[in-house]
């Protein structure tokens, strides 16, 4: 029982609890069941911030550990061993805020086999919080691997037309990266004789050329995830066909395991290979960056323009993260979290609007402003933030990460930073066509044709807006204050840095 | 410089107090009628007037100004920026233009805008755009009174978000009321191409932040002059990037006269008035930087000079009233860049200061002509005098070709055009005057180039205004409609003549030898009060009268009629076979000067900055190769390689089962075959080992 | 006498000409009579080696008992063989391996 | 015959009494009370497996040194009996449904436990060859149990005619390692090797045939060809006791003999094992992408994981690693055989006469229509892609560190690039069932049913408390060491 009762195992499993509470209703009962998952949800929320009520933000370290032997056999120790601090701990907490948000965006979207969805749902939040939480090697591996396997069935049963291929496509990349980052987890495991991360970052002393083989083998599986330029080509498929809750998720979260697995293991485990691969990250990353951008602005259908979207954003975030200075990482987490925010946000209207309309053709879209006010303002207030409107949250993450990155003396020169600024401008290009285009301008055909089958294009509902409203409030309080923020990640970046300010110097 | 005394502590309040009027518009504007929506945007800017004025007042007890600081904002290892408030004279005198201008417009868009939703059919969105209007004051606000570049820059960008929001304001139509996107293409370009500009502020302030460890102006101000050259270089180019996008220099001036397609009021106080001067400010603000590097200096001056020049160049060939005025407004700021380039930075804010009185004073009256056409408009097409003919062909109002006459229509609006194209055009002794003769004086002692080129364009000023009141106000209506039009009613006429008192008296604000503004802004930037130089200034006012005269000649003497563009060669020619040499000298001018010029101007305003810079550049090979690119990037290279790279594997993958698959083919002997094969490699293995 | 090496020589030919046998030939008879040319082999083999170390009684036993063995499973693997071969005889009237291409893929 | 030998061959005997007993039963069983045959043999095992388990951490060696019990062959004979249990549970069913309910089935199975079980535990050479005889022989009429299908009895006879084929390279094999060490006994041998008139390539040749050999029992590259025609043919419950058992009992031999006798020419086989294991893996995992019966799919799934177990064995020469690496194989032995088990468990669970039921499209909707088989048979698929929460998982990760220890990191890759390709394969199986719509029709069949839940129990819980049974593998190896 105190097992369960400690902060970090109760909020990683509590999910599951909901899913035994699900397994008893009736698949009939949907609205029960829907707010079974949704109350679940919620109350998971409430034991992260409880958990963040312990988090003391001034300590480096990891804390709120739950440790304990698990496999230990001939010299082989595997441990149970979660524990939080500022690299993962508001990845968590955003997280359980948008697993709520997701399953209220499922109310009316998703009708068809509803317990098995919020099953599914719970077991990817549970796998989800593992991966941010684990803190050996193995034990991460397991809630890696095991958040593939509720995503491909969310996108393969609830999907679009094409989702079988979408489907096996996500999980096949995944896999194929995370298949070599075993690899290296057992190198370290064999070599190093533990798999625990705070040990092996303590331990260190692994040779260069070995530190490289490792760093490639881990950057393999969290490039993928990332996803990073030129491994994207799953996303937008995946993206397109899922539904809108899991679109959301994978956007806001599951991307963020790739970022965050570079953070937490390429960098901590491997900092001279680091330091060495940084230049190469960065030129894919401001890659990623220009490329999505361009790509994003010639979509046709809106959600793969986010989805597009979604490479030139977590470009930014890899370029922050190896310009290894403090302003590049911490604007990378915190993009992070942008990202989820205004991206989950952009998903979440993109499937209220599909929802009515079935279709996600911008051209047929149009002066959508003038009939649904209240959505149109939301969606620029979003897609203002995902441009980077100083004040609001995307330009605090992208601002800094800039910032580091111009100086950064891993890179040795502000090429890429000035490269990723056009990002900044190509941004505003896209998403203000895609505004454009949806929102202002004559109305659009859609209206007649939606009018034609007997419905009338109605405006957000309340519950529309109260799954928005929560987004909204982080994405001004990011945007003005950050504060709070960054002084959560702040002392943890500082300690990361140590081996970094020894090989750069200052 | 924390200085809390008197009442610096309120100066936050210039920025809350819109907000909060834009939130309770938001909230309850719903109920309330167009006058209590108007009420609560105009109280909301009138108090941040009253807040501007209050730290005015504590300023001249204590010059040193202060800094507030609000809340942290961006911390992050060394990199601290605040949400702090700035005092100083510089800061407050922006602060009281924006402020009032802006309170005046409020007023004036009450009026404008009632009308204006309703010929849009579309009353509801009075509320949004007083919501907008004061979003746009507090990010000014913002702007000019941020501690630091960044906080700066929160401003910067948004009130470039309000001037998209603003120009795009009829979103769902184009400038003449139809069904279209190109007001929002509109609202979209000046946005992006603002970015652009963005894009280079941004790297001033990386560039700043990694040499001088701080974006805060006091703190690399501080230390700026330790920097070497090639850095202070850069920043300044970058910074100049920066003006040019949200200042419309050359060459990104290029959205400014799209960005007509807003309502008047807008065009007004941000395309006019505040936003657009924002790069001077900003310019002024980094006095302590641009006076390290003379090169600076020049290129500054030099691309002000040209925009100066050029834009005016295209004014004088332009037939949209609010256009002739949009490029008037480039062609201005490219003085005021200039000014400050140069280092004339009080001239530049004296320029800055006056042109903000009479630009605004000459689009809101503009406003109002375009209003009393439409009056006019709707008067017909409701009287059925040609009631069908009306309703089918599409009438424009801002078209200076439609009008004519209209001083009896509109003597009021005739009287503040009048007011406010004396003072553009730089007569004594209205406030342009003295401005634009203070930056002709120092252009002439400190780059001599720049001075010509700003004189040429101060000509044209005058010579396009001349041709704009001449086509408006005098001769006869060349339209049905110009003869109908109504007079604007008191409250739209009210605020302009508070602006047309400013545009007489601006002047004062610096005279020669008091230097009021000068000594004021000393406490700030480390400027000195010029010389007043009687040979620029006779120079000048003299080219502005005669530039005002051969307007005349060209456009009042006889004026144009109905369904006749080019009606002068017609008169001219008619004069010519009545005089002698005048006559001939006036052909000849027409001949070699006016007509070429004429012609000229009308190249540069269609072909060259139309079709080819706007249209075609713009739209074929930036717009068109980007949409291009994209769409190859799109199709074939990321559906088509990168996808096909695990296609191709998966295929292969797939071709090798099947022959694997061959392999097996049922017989006993294969198999055994295989296990013989087997057995062979082992052992040849093991005996050749 | 006879060099041992001689009877080494045909047991390993005896063998080949088993492995070769189950390779070439169609009739499954005849293949079952390859495999036990080749387990014979293996006998000759063990019967010499087990005459070479004649030196060591224990492996002269050793190696004559493995031929027992040996000869007693191929009788039970005939048992089982042959019923098969009947089997498949009774329902094709042929005992071509080649036409057993049933399962292949 | 001493006690000591007596308790060595203890629980076989039981064994092979109770199959004794059971074909005398069964002559005198009435028609169609078969069931209670099942229900006998069942008995039989479980009482075998009780045995085994009370002689859980007893060692002895007896006839001479020529058949040991110690931990290895304990740990071995326990999973050969839960085979045989499962084995019959699966049967019993299928059998009835089949029309081939015959009681010499469960005799046969009996029999061919009891070869598995002396295979393990035979230190001498001789022994092995009767274990292997014993536990093929039975196989083989196994294999061809269903007579009146033409597939069962081309199954029969292609498994008979390379069984035998294999034989005789292994009896050859024997034969020069007679001859190069004059003995068959592994003390023996070791013996010799170290005696420096001993001639070192005949043995060396006289392993490489042997190993040939047993290459085959567990269907490694390019031995392998007989399996998926076998598989495919055989009765269903017959290929899933032979996927498990025999595959099981062809590794312990492998391990015994060459961990034993050859550790001093590791040097010279770790190469073949290591191609070997790399082609496996390879040829298994890619043949089964084109397969559309899930038989024979699973059939090459099969091989592909024996290509797995045997890459355990590669780094046996190293004695710092191979207690842990072999330990590793043992895990993912038990892993694979349980997982393997509940697969095929739930191919009966499907499969109607004339073969229906066997195309992978039959599975089309069986996520909707009986969620909790598709369930099953979706943690065996994950487990044997090696995804968690499955024992699949661990035991690759067991895998997979051992040979990183060996430091054979191109065959560690292989391994887990065709891990991916492999998921490919699994994946369309739970594609087909979850996303594509069809009417399945399923079998009743209780106890079926029970064992499929009991495989997938074990799969899932074992992975999360691995520790047991990994300290038993590694205890095992090191009472053999």
């Amino acid at each position: 029982m105190n097992f369960l009762l400690e902060p970090l195992n109760l909020v990683t499993f509590f999910p599951l609890l909901g899913v035994l509470v699900l397994l008893f209703i009736k698949s009939e009962a949907k609205n029960t069941i829907r707010w079974v998952a949704l109350g679940t949800a919620l109350v998971n929320f409430g034991i992260s911030l409880w958990a963040l009520s312990m988090f003391n933000s001034s300590n480096p370290d990891l804390q709120l550990a739950s440790q304990y032997s698990w496999i230990q056999v001939a010299g082989w120790n595997i441990q149970y061993y979660l524990a939080v601090d500022g690299l993962s701990i508001l990845l968590v907490l955003l997280t359980t805020f948008l697993t709520p948000i997701a399953i209220l965006s499922t109310w009316t979207a998703i009708e068809d086999r509803v317990k098995d969805f919020m099953v599914f749902f719970l077991m990817l939040e549970v796998g989800m919080l593992g991966v941010f939480l684990a803190q050996d090697l193995f034990l991460f591996y397991i809630f890696w691997e095991f958040t593939l396997i509720p995503m491909y069935f969310l996108i393969g049963i609830w999907g679009g037309p094409n989702r079988l291929y979408a489907a096996v496509k996500f999980f096949l990349y995944t896999m194929a990266g995370s298949i070599l980052m075993l690899l290296a987890i057992l190198w370290l495991g064999v070599n190093q004789g533990t798999f625990s991360v705070p040990e092996l970052v303590l331990k260190g002393g692994i040779p260069a050329d070995v530190q490289l083989w490792l760093f490639i083998a881990f950057a393999a599986a969290f490039a993928i995830k990332v996803p990073m330029w030129p491994l994207h080509s799953w996303l937008p498929d995946a993206h397109v066909e899922a539904p809108t809750a899991g679109s959301v998720i994978l956007a806001g979260v599951l991307l963020k395991m790739g970022t965050y697995g570079f953070l937490r293991f390429n960098l901590q485990l491997f900092p001279e290979a680091a330091v060495k691969a940084a230049p190469t990250i960065a030129v894919l990353a401001v890659i990623g960056i220009l490329y999505g951008a361009a790509v994003s602005y010639s979509q046709k259908d809106v959600k793969k323009l986010v989805a597009y979207s979604s490479v030139s954003h977590l470009g930014f975030v890899m370029l922050g993260m190896f310009a290894l200075n403090a302003q590049g990482i911490e604007g990378a987490i915190l993009q992070m979290i942008n990202h989820g925010l205004s991206t989950g946000a952009l998903f979440l209207m993109v499937g209220m609007i599909y929802e009515q309309t079935h279709t996600r053709e911008i051209a047929v879209y149009g002066g959508l402003w003038k009939i649904t006010p209240i959505y149109g303002s939301l969606m620029l207030i979003v897609a203002l933030s995902s441009m980077g409107l100083p004040g609001l949250n995307g330009f605090v993450g992208e601002f800094t990460i800039l910032l580091g990155a111009f100086g950064s003396k891993a890179f040795g020169t502000p090429i890429y930073a000035i490269l990723s600024a056009i990002g900044v401008i190509l941004a505003a290009i896209y998403i203000l066509y895609m505004f454009q285009k949806m929102f202002l301008g004559p109305v659009g055909k859609i209206v007649e044709e939606v009018k034609h089958h007997g419905h009338e294009l109605r405006d957000l509902n309340a519950r529309e807006i109260i799954t928005l409203l929560p987004l909204l409030v982080f994405i001004f309080w990011i945007g003005l204050y950050p504060a709070p923020f960054f002084n959560l990640i702040a002392p943890a970046v500082d300690k990361l840095l140590i081996p970094f300010r020894a090989i750069l110097g200052g | 410089m924390e200085n809390t005394q008197l009442f610096f502590n309120f100066v936050p309040w210039i920025v809350f107090f819109p907000v909060l009027g834009l939130l309770l518009n938001l909230t309850i504007g719903k109920k309330l009628s167009e006058n209590g929506i108007g009420a609560i945007a105009v109280l909301a800017s009138a108090s941040a007037f009253v807040v501007a004025v209050l730290q005015a007042y504590s300023l001249s007890i204590h010059p040193e100004g202060a800094s507030i600081l609000v809340a942290e904002w961006i911390h992050v290892g060394d990199l601290a920026i605040d949400w702090t408030f700035r005092v100083d004279t510089l800061s407050v005198t922006m602060m009281l233009v924006v402020s009032g201008v802006g309170t005046l417009i409020h007023i004036y868009a009450i009026g404008y805008m009632h009308e204006d939703v309703r010929f849009h059919n579309d009353e509801g969105r009075f509320k949004r755009f007083f919501v907008f209007l004061n979003l746009f004051i507090a990010m000014m606000m913002v702007l000019v009174s941020g501690d630091s570049y960044m906080m700066l820059f929160v401003g910067w960008e948004g009130v470039g978000l309000c001037s998209f929001l603003l120009i795009g304001f009829w979103y769902d139509f184009d400038t003449l009321g139809r069904p279209s996107f190109a007001n929002s293409n509109a609202a979209k370009k000046a946005f992006i191409t603002n970015r652009i500009g963005d894009f280079g502020f941004l790297l001033a302030a990386f560039m700043m932040f990694w040499q001088f460890k701080s974006t805060n102006f006091d703190n690399v101000f501080a230390v700026v002059a330790n920097a070497e050259p090639w850095v202070i270089l850069w920043i300044t180019i970058f910074i100049l990037v920066g003006v040019a996008g949200k200042s419309a220099q050359i060459p990104l001036y290029i959205w400014l006269p799209d960005a007509m397609a807003g309502p008047t009021p807008v065009s007004a106080l941000i395309h006019a008035a505040t936003m657009v001067t924002a790069g001077v400010y900003l310019v002024t603000r980094s006095a302590p930087i641009f006076m390290l590097s003379h090169d600076a200096q020049y290129i500054v001056a030099t691309v002000g000079a040209l925009t100066a020049i050029f834009a005016a160049t295209i004014a004088v060939g332009q037939y949209d009233i609010k256009k002739v005025l949009a490029y008037s407004t480039i062609s201005q700021l490219g003085f005021m860049v200039a000014a400050v380039g140069m280092g004339a930075f009080a001239a530049g804010m004296f320029h800055l200061i006056t042109h903000a009185f009479f630009k605004a004073l000459l689009f809101l009256s503009a406003g109002s002509v375009i209003l009393g056409m439409e009056r006019g408009h709707h008067h017909l097409a409701h009287h059925g005098h040609h009631g069908g003919k009306h309703d089918e062909e599409v009438f424009d109002p801002g078209d200076m070709r439609n009008m004519g006459g209209l001083r009896k229509q509109m003597p009021v609006t005739f009287w503040l055009y009048m007011v406010g194209t004396v003072a553009l055009a730089g007569l004594f002794p209205f406030a342009g005057f003295w401005s634009k003769d203070e930056i002709l004086a120092d252009a002439f002692l400190e780059f001599p180039h720049v001075y010509w080129i700003l004189t040429g364009a101060a000509f044209l000023t005058a010579f396009y205004m001349g041709r704009q009141v001449w086509m408006v106000f005098f001769g006869k209506p060349r339209h049905e409609v110009a003869a109908h039009a109504e007079e604007s009613p008191l409250i739209m006429t009210a605020p302009l003549m508070v602006l047309a008192a400013l545009s007489v008296f601006g002047g004062a604000l610096n005279l020669p030898g008091v230097h009021t503004l000068t000594v004021w802004l000393e406490h700030t930037i480390d400027i000195h009060p010029g010389e007043f130089n009687m040979q620029v200034a006779l120079i000048s006012t003299a080219l502005a009268l005669f530039a005002i005269f051969l307007s005349w000649l060209l456009y009042m003497r006889k004026p144009l009629t109905t369904g006749q563009p080019d009606p002068l060669k017609r008169i001219l020619g008619f004069a010519f076979t009545g005089m002698e040499n005048k006559w001939f000298v006036d052909e000849a001018y027409k001949f070699v000067f006016i007509d070429r010029y004429t012609d000229l101007a009308k190249f540069f305003a269609q072909t060259v900055d139309w079709d080819f810079w706007h249209e075609w550049f713009h739209n074929s090979v930036i717009a068109a190769g980007f949409v291009g690119l994209t769409k190859f990037l799109a199709n074939p290279i990321d559906l088509g390689i990168v996808d096909n790279i695990s296609k191709i594997l998966a295929r292969s993958i797939q071709y090798s089962s099947e022959n694997f698959r061959k392999v097996q083919n049922g017989f006993v002997r294969s198999y055994a075959l295989s296990v013989m094969l087997g057995v062979v490699a082992i052992i040849g293995y093991l005996l050749i080992k | 006498m006879i060099p041992v090496n001689y009877y080494l020589t045909l047991s390993v030919v005896l063998f080949s000409m088993g492995a070769l046998g189950v390779l070439i030939r169609r009739n499954s008879l005849v293949v079952f009579m390859s495999i036990e040319l080749m387990l014979n082999a293996g006998n000759l083999a063990f019967v010499t080696f087990a005459k070479m170390h004649a030196a060591n009684l224990a492996a002269v036993h050793n190696g004559q008992i493995f031929v027992f063995f040996v000869m007693t499973v191929a009788a039970a693997e005939v048992a089982v063989g042959l019923a098969l071969i009947v089997l498949i005889f009774r329902k094709k009237q042929s005992i071509d391996l080649d036409q057993l291409t049933h399962l292949k893929g | 015959m001493t006690q000591i030998d007596f308790y060595t061959i203890m629980p076989i005997s039981v064994l092979v009494l109770c199959a004794s007993l059971l074909l005398l039963l069964e002559a005198f069983y009435p028609k169609g009370k078969q069931k209670q045959i099942a229900f006998f043999a069942a008995f039989g095992f479980a009482l075998t497996l009780g045995l085994s388990i009370s002689q859980l951490g007893n060692s002895y060696s007896g006839f001479g040194g020529m058949v040991v019990l110690d931990g290895f062959s304990n740990f071995l004979n326990i999973l050969f009996l839960i085979t045989g249990l499962l084995g019959v549970a699966l049967a019993s069913g299928y059998l009835q449904r089949m029309n081939i309910n015959k009681g010499e089935y469960y005799v046969l199975m009996m029999f061919s436990v009891a070869g598995m079980m002396l295979m393990s535990q035979a230190t001498d050479l001789i022994i092995t060859f009767l274990a292997l005889e014993l536990l093929s022989i039975p196989l083989y009429v196994l294999a061809a149990f269903a007579l009146n299908r033409t597939e069962s009895e081309e199954a029969g006879i292609k498994y008979f005619l390379l069984g035998s084929y294999a034989t005789g390279f292994i009896v050859f094999g024997i034969a020069l390692i007679f001859g190069a060490t004059a003995t068959t006994s592994f003390a023996g041998i070791v013996a010799a090797i170290a005696q420096p008139a001993t001639n070192l390539t005949l043995l060396l040749v006289g392993g490489g045939l042997v190993l040939v050999g047993f290459g085959f029992k567990v269907a490694t590259v390019p031995f392998h060809m007989w399996t998926p025609d076998v598989y495919q043919g055989a009765p269903t419950s017959v290929t899933a006791f032979m996927a498990a058992g025999a595959k099981a009992a062809g590794f312990s031999a492998l391990l015994r003999i060459f961990a034993t006798l050859f550790p001093s020419f590791a040097a010279d086989l770790m190469p073949i094992l290591a191609v070997l294991s790399a082609l496996t893996m390879i040829v298994g995992n890619i043949t089964a992408i084109a397969q559309t019966d899930i038989k024979r799919m699973l059939g090459y799934s099969s091989i592909a994981q024996a290509g797995y177990i045997l890459m355990a064995f590669v780094p046996f020469g190293d004695p710092a690693i191979r207690a842990t690496a072999v330990a590793a194989g043992l895990f993912y032995l038990v892993a694979y055989t349980i997982t393997s088990f509940g697969s095929w468990g739930v191919v009966i669970g499907l499969e109607r006469e004339e073969g229906k039921g066997l195309d992978i499209n039959d599975y089309a909707g069986l996520g909707k229509k009986y969620p909790w088989l598709a369930l099953a048979m979706t943690v065996f698929m994950f487990s044997l892609a090696g995804l968690p929460p499955t024992l699949g998982l661990v035991g690759k990760f067991y895998l997979f560190r051992a040979i990183m220890e060996g430091k054979l990191y191109w065959l560690a890759l292989i391994g887990v690039i065709t891990s991916l390709i492999s998921a490919y394969y699994y994946l369309r199986v739970i594609v087909i069932m979850y996303f594509k719509n069809g009417d399945p029709i399923i079998n009743k069949d209780n106890l079926l049913y029970m064992s499929i839940a009991l495989c997938v129990v074990i799969t899932v819980v074992l992975s999360f408390m691995p520790s047991f049974l990994f300290s038993w593998a590694s205890n095992a190896m090191l009472t053999m060491f």
